[in-house]
């Protein structure tokens, strides 16, 4: 293996030098083997040191370098820049988090903290020889489609901030009800499938009674809907149990509603799926009050675990009060229940009072509206995932609030569980700018530290085709296993349970690891 | 006779992993200096071969970090993860092997907590069981 | 006549029969077979005598039988499947009918799972239905199934049993039509606690002309308290005990004579369903109440055909 | 098809304790497939292993490694220095591997890693469940496509047994009774008359009753004309 390492020590000013001993880690350094120049720097945010650094690259013929700094996210666009300029990819750099993992948190420890610092150098050095230089690929988009499900409070706030990025916007609306929103809008309409990934989406959406294709770079999902199927003991203990929506829509047709009436906020009260929402408690105050205000003389509890009244809607729990609903908090511990041999009968402790209730009543409701059936659909189109309650499953909040886990979706408002509408239409707003921003890029990066099939060594046993939350992996023509490296996020699930190893994830190979534990442990550059 | 020094291997993923630590390192939050990082790009890539290969190359525990379950950003990486820890346990149970030197932790990028808790989890477990063998320091 | 018993000439006759259950000891002792046949003679046409019933290793189905014709009583023997093949099955039935046992059940047999030897390699070379159609051919052909001829073949009155409440519902009559098909000529059936649903089974039978190919001996059992009914309704699959029954139980000041009431009852009123030509009482451990039941259902004393 | 299991660490370990020098071997077949001895539990094992050495201060030496289909000769070949370089090899294979390199190296231990269980099909990842135990005779045809050898647990040929409660097998809770199954299966098909025919005696001498089996395409096998050097003096 023939190498040429640059070792650079930043010294973040004063903080590194103040615990370790630079000198020592830089003779540990300098020592090993093909390893061509150490610096050290006092901060490598620096501009001029980087000059400096990049200088050294190229009189030296460097091809990789370890790099003692911070935290990645803080230094590596200056930093990669550079090194990049200099002709060393961008993969065979070893950032070394020194100060966030050994001068930071062993500040008391000086001993043990310089122990950890050259374990952590040495770590670097035997893994930066094993790095393979990676390249990223480029596809362009086909389209600037940003093609948003659903004309809701939602889907139409997307919709505008989509346009404002300069994207092309596609409302689809399932409805016939008429849309203002920029760019082109399709009644009755719905997406029945999806081909392809982040960037170019083939979709096969149903507009009228015609089928048609739709290329899409981005996809918004408003489409609403709620969470909540009717499940829980207490949807079990009492099979009349309505949702609120119905009981709304009741009350507002004008229906006789059978008193007392109850409004709880879960089925599920003592589970640990509650999710009370804003939206559950404006809606319950609003549908106790219509009911109070057109007969007076119903008894009406509300049993909420917690009680949020946000901004104005403080002022209908107020009017709520005086109308004389009775409001009932409750905790875990004290949570409603139905006995079956009592049906129509109530328990629940309230949790301010300290009191256990029974209260008869004629109508139970569930502050909750209806999933929306499409969701599925949707959602099996793009193959992301679903919520248990029958939402849409948002992504990690890493991605972005209204993300998904894949790529150039986006999700906004009540389709991933129910919302108020100001709330939705903040959602529409920030999934519109992104789908917008994510679209004007006008192509997509993949590639890198994505993972590769050895076929010699594949059993094709699918369990990796089954793990992929990304459904990158597939068994090719060969009938062996092969990764969609547009598709594939680089997680590496599908490397560590491959039951015959015969996919490797590259930048984090199994041998980079090991060797790495290894020295970290002690043993031998 | 000097108390042993615990020889601890974390694997990390980059994304809540690594924040959480990070996060409590600026908090001024400190630990014990035996844990060492390896930096892994979601807990699901952690395969139980790396866990058991730590525990032979000389750690006396091994844990792993991950996203919260529900949080994950590489959406089920995190649950993949405990999957692989629960089953290396489960090794180490049948072969008479404390299967509290390996451990999941779960955390937010946002909890400055959680990644110094696991930590002296892991320490307090090693400072009970001690290495592994006798053999461990001598060798 | 095909085999003759006793049993057999009850059914003859037109008569409500009876028979009861008597389980084989855990032990090398005759002893409680002896006692038991003095205390229950008279009182049932035929005895069954269990083959390691829930597959808990008894003496020996065949031993017992001619223990309790010592005393003078009926046997019928039973044969599962679990833990005999084709070739100690036909031998089997040689011996017995050489010792003068003339009924014999053919059962599948309870897995070894549910027993005292768990380990136990099984054996299921046949299930119950091909049981009866090799019994059926050796006793009608004299042939064995393998084909050999059988120059003094075993006489044998051929019984079966059904559960009427197993799963799929839809098909239970259709596996006894299989039974009758496959030479049964009588069956008993699992206990019955559930009035109406065995009632339905019954018109079904009736509805195939069943009723009039195969003697059903339905099956009783007096229970001894209400954890028994509550272990009956929940633990033993393919049983059904209906709700009112563990409340009546639950709720008797004396349960074991609420137990003998209802049993009593309940044979009284399978008495009056057309197509059951007979009880079978299941008094687990709780045989002395054999006698009483019997008396009080009005169907002491049995007939006589010497 | 071939489903095993690895057997417990510590069973493994006591077969090998008066050892010192251990080859494991897996394979890349069935076993790789049903995640019971493909190249990851090899290493995950051997690991396990040395770490529980190091726990009881032994010595042992491990080689690990797989073949593409361990009860075929010409694969095991192509590794045997590696296997008599060992004082025992442990088969991660099913038993057909395990006893393929047992018959070419006789005097040579190897010894059992996995149990093989079952022909199975892997109901969904992580689950495997018997449908087949080679009875040599299949009869499935007339039982709507669903095997009752296998999947019931008295093998019974008539319909289901006196404990098939809720559709559920009496013997275990969890697994459905395969005799319901068929008779939804013949539903719908519409051949529920086929239930009603009583099956006969099944002629178990076409399966393991019958003794050991072989199976020989003649028109496939080797005349000694056609086979070379050590094969022809065998």
């Amino acid at each position: 293996m023939k190498a040429a390492i640059q070792v650079v020590l930043c010294k973040c000013c004063t903080e590194m030098p103040a615990l370790l001993d630079m000198a020592m880690l830089e003779k540990i350094a300098s020592e090993t083997p093909m390893v061509m120049s150490v610096k050290t720097v006092d901060a490598i945010c620096d501009g001029k040191n980087l000059s400096e650094i990049i200088r050294e690259v190229k009189e030296r013929e460097i091809d990789r370098a370890v790099v003692l700094a911070c935290q990645k996210k803080d230094i590596s666009p200056a930093l990669f820049k550079a090194y990049t300029r200099a002709g060393i990819n961008e993969f065979m750099i070893e950032l070394v988090d020194i100060r966030d993992q050994v001068v930071l948190p062993h500040q008391d420890d000086r001993a043990q903290a310089q122990a950890k610092a050259e374990a952590k150098l040495e770590a670097a050095l035997a893994r930066v020889v094993m790095l393979a230089p990676l390249v990223r690929s480029v596809e362009e988009m086909k389209t600037r489609n940003v093609v948003i499900v659903g004309a809701g409070f939602a889907g139409m706030a997307a919709a505008q901030a989509a346009a404002k990025t300069g994207a092309h916007t596609i409302l689809l609306e399932s409805s016939g009800k008429t849309v203002k929103a920029p760019g082109v809008i399709l009644t009755h309409s719905k997406v029945l499938g999806a081909k392809g990934y982040g960037g170019n989406f083939q979709l096969s959406i149903k507009a009228g009674e015609k089928v048609e294709e739709l290329g899409a770079a981005a996809v918004v999902i408003a489409s609403g809907g709620g969470w909540t199927k009717l499940k829980g003991p207490l949807a079990k203990a009492c099979k009349e149990a309505v949702p609120l929506y119905e009981l709304y829509l009741s009350i507002k047709s004008g229906n006789q509603i059978k008193g007392p009436v109850i409004v709880v906020d879960t089925p599920d009260p003592a589970g640990k799926t509650l999710r009370v929402q804003d939206y559950a408690w404006d809606e319950s105050l609003e549908t106790v009050i219509d009911l109070k205000r057109r007969s007076p003389e119903t008894l009406i509890y509300v049993v909420f675990q917690e009680m949020r009244a946000f901004g104005l809607s403080e002022l209908a729990y107020k009017d709520a009060a005086e109308l004389g609903v009775k409001f009932i908090r409750y905790d875990k511990a004290g949570a409603p229940r139905i006995d079956p041999n009592l049906p129509g009968v109530l328990t629940v402790k309230d949790f301010s009072q300290g009191e256990k209730l029974s209260i008869k009543f004629g109508t139970l409701a569930f502050a909750s509206i209806p999933a929306n059936p499409d969701n599925m659909t949707i959602a099996d189109a793009l193959r992301i995932p679903m919520t248990a309650e029958g939402g849409i499953r948002r992504g990690s909040v890493q991605r972005g609030p209204v993300s998904t886990p894949r790529p150039g979706v986006y999700v906004c408002g009540s389709a991933m569980f129910p919302k108020p509408r100001e709330v939705a239409q903040a959602e529409g707003q920030a999934a519109g700018a992104m789908a917008g921003e994510y679209v004007m890029k006008g192509s997509i990066e993949f590639g890198g530290s994505v993972a590769q099939v050895t076929a010699e060594k594949c059993s094709a046993c699918l369990t990796c085709v089954r793990t992929c939350p990304y459904e990158a992996p597939f068994i090719g023509t060969a009938s062996k296993a092969e990764i969609k490296t547009q598709l594939c996020q680089g997680c590496g699930m599908c490397v560590g349970i491959c039951p015959s190893k015969a996919i490797e994830l590259h930048h984090y190979t199994d041998d980079q690891i090991a060797e790495e534990t290894r020295v970290l442990l002690g043993g031998d550059l | 006779m000097a108390e042993h020094m615990p020889r601890i291997v974390c694997f990390c993923c980059e994304k809540h992993g690594i924040d959480a630590a990070v996060l409590a390192a600026r908090s001024g939050k400190q630990y014990d200096a035996s844990v060492r990082i390896v930096t892994v790009p979601c807990s699901g890539r952690v395969d139980g071969i790396h866990l058991l290969q730590a525990l032979d190359d000389g750690a006396d525990a091994v844990f792993v970090v991950g996203c919260l379950e529900k949080n994950c950003y590489y959406d089920t990486g995190s649950i993949e993860g405990r999957k692989r820890v629960n089953y290396v346990k489960s090794m180490l149970s049948e072969a008479g092997i404390e299967k509290e030197r390996v451990e999941m932790f779960n955390t937010a990028s946002t909890n400055a907590w959680a990644f110094p808790e696991a930590v002296s989890k892991m320490v307090e477990v090693v400072r009970r069981l001690g290495p592994i063998g006798k053999g461990g320091e001598q060798q | 006549m095909k085999a003759g018993s006793n049993l057999e000439k009850v059914f003859g006759s037109g008569k409500f029969a009876v028979t009861a259950e008597i389980g084989p000891p855990q032990s090398a002792n005759p002893e409680p077979l002896t006692h038991h046949a003095k205390m229950l003679k008279g009182y049932a046409d035929a005895f069954n005598l269990t083959d390691n019933q829930t597959a808990v290793v008894r003496l020996s189905s065949i031993a017992s039988a001619v223990i309790i014709m010592r005393e003078g009583i009926e046997p019928v023997i039973q044969m599962t499947c679990r833990d005999r093949n084709r070739i100690a099955l036909q031998s089997d039935l040689f011996g017995a009918a050489a010792l003068g046992v003339k009924n014999v059940l053919c059962l599948t047999g309870d897995h070894q799972i549910f027993g005292n030897e768990k380990g136990a390699k099984n054996v299921f070379d046949f299930d119950s239905i091909v049981e009866l159609q090799v019994f059926d051919q050796l006793r009608t052909a004299g042939k064995q199934v393998g084909g050999e001829v059988v120059k003094d073949p075993p006489k044998m009155y051929l019984g079966c049993a059904e559960n009427p409440f197993a799963t799929p519902y839809e098909w239970r009559v259709s596996r006894l039509a299989k039974k009758v098909a496959a030479g049964a000529d009588f069956c008993q059936t699992q206990a019955i606690f559930d009035m109406d649903m065995f009632e339905k089974w019954m018109d079904e039978l009736r509805a195939r002309g069943l009723d009039k190919k195969i003697h059903v001996l339905a099956g009783v059992i007096p229970m001894k308290s209400a954890s028994a009914a509550r272990y009956m309704k929940n633990k033993v699959p393919g049983m059904i005990v209906p709700d009112y029954i563990v409340d009546r139980m639950k709720n008797a000041k004396d349960a074991k004579e609420e137990g003998i009431k209802l049993c009593v009852e309940q044979i009284e009123h399978l008495k009056k369903v057309k197509g059951v030509h007979g009880v079978h009482i299941m008094a687990v451990a709780w045989e002395e109440m054999v006698p009483r039941i019997v008396k009080e259902a009005g169907l002491y004393p049995r007939p006589s055909f010497d | 098809m071939i489903v095993a299991k690895r057997k417990p660490v510590n069973e493994i370990a006591e077969m090998l304790a008066p050892f010192k020098k251990v080859t494991v071997i897996g394979c890349r077949s069935c076993v790789a497939i049903c995640l019971a001895g493909g190249e990851k539990e090899v290493k995950m094992l051997v690991s396990t292993l040395k770490v529980k050495n190091k726990k009881e201060g032994r010595r042992q030496e491990f080689q690990g490694f797989v073949v593409e289909r361990q009860c075929e000769r010409e694969w095991i070949k192509e590794v045997e220095e590696k296997v008599l370089d060992s004082e025992v090899t442990l088969s991660m294979a099913c038993s057909l591997g395990a006893q393929t390199i047992g018959d070419m190296y006789p005097e040579h231990l190897t010894f059992p890693g996995l149990n093989t269980g079952i022909f199975g099909v892997p109901e969904e990842q992580g689950v495997w469940s018997e449908k087949c135990v080679g009875c040599g005779n299949c009869i499935i045809h007339t039982t709507g496509g669903i095997c009752p050898i296998s999947r019931c647990a008295k093998s019974m040929l008539n319909g289901p047994c006196g404990g098939s409660a809720d559709r559920k097998c009496e013997v275990n809770l969890e697994v459905e009774c395969a005799w319901a199954a068929i008779y939804d299966r013949l539903k719908i098909q519409n051949r529920l008359d086929l239930i009603e025919k009583v099956m006969p005696a099944k002629d178990w001498s076409t399966g393991h009753s019958g003794g050991r089996r072989v199976y020989t395409r003649e028109d496939a096998k080797l005349t000694p004309h056609q086979k070379k050097g050590r094969e022809v003096v065998q």
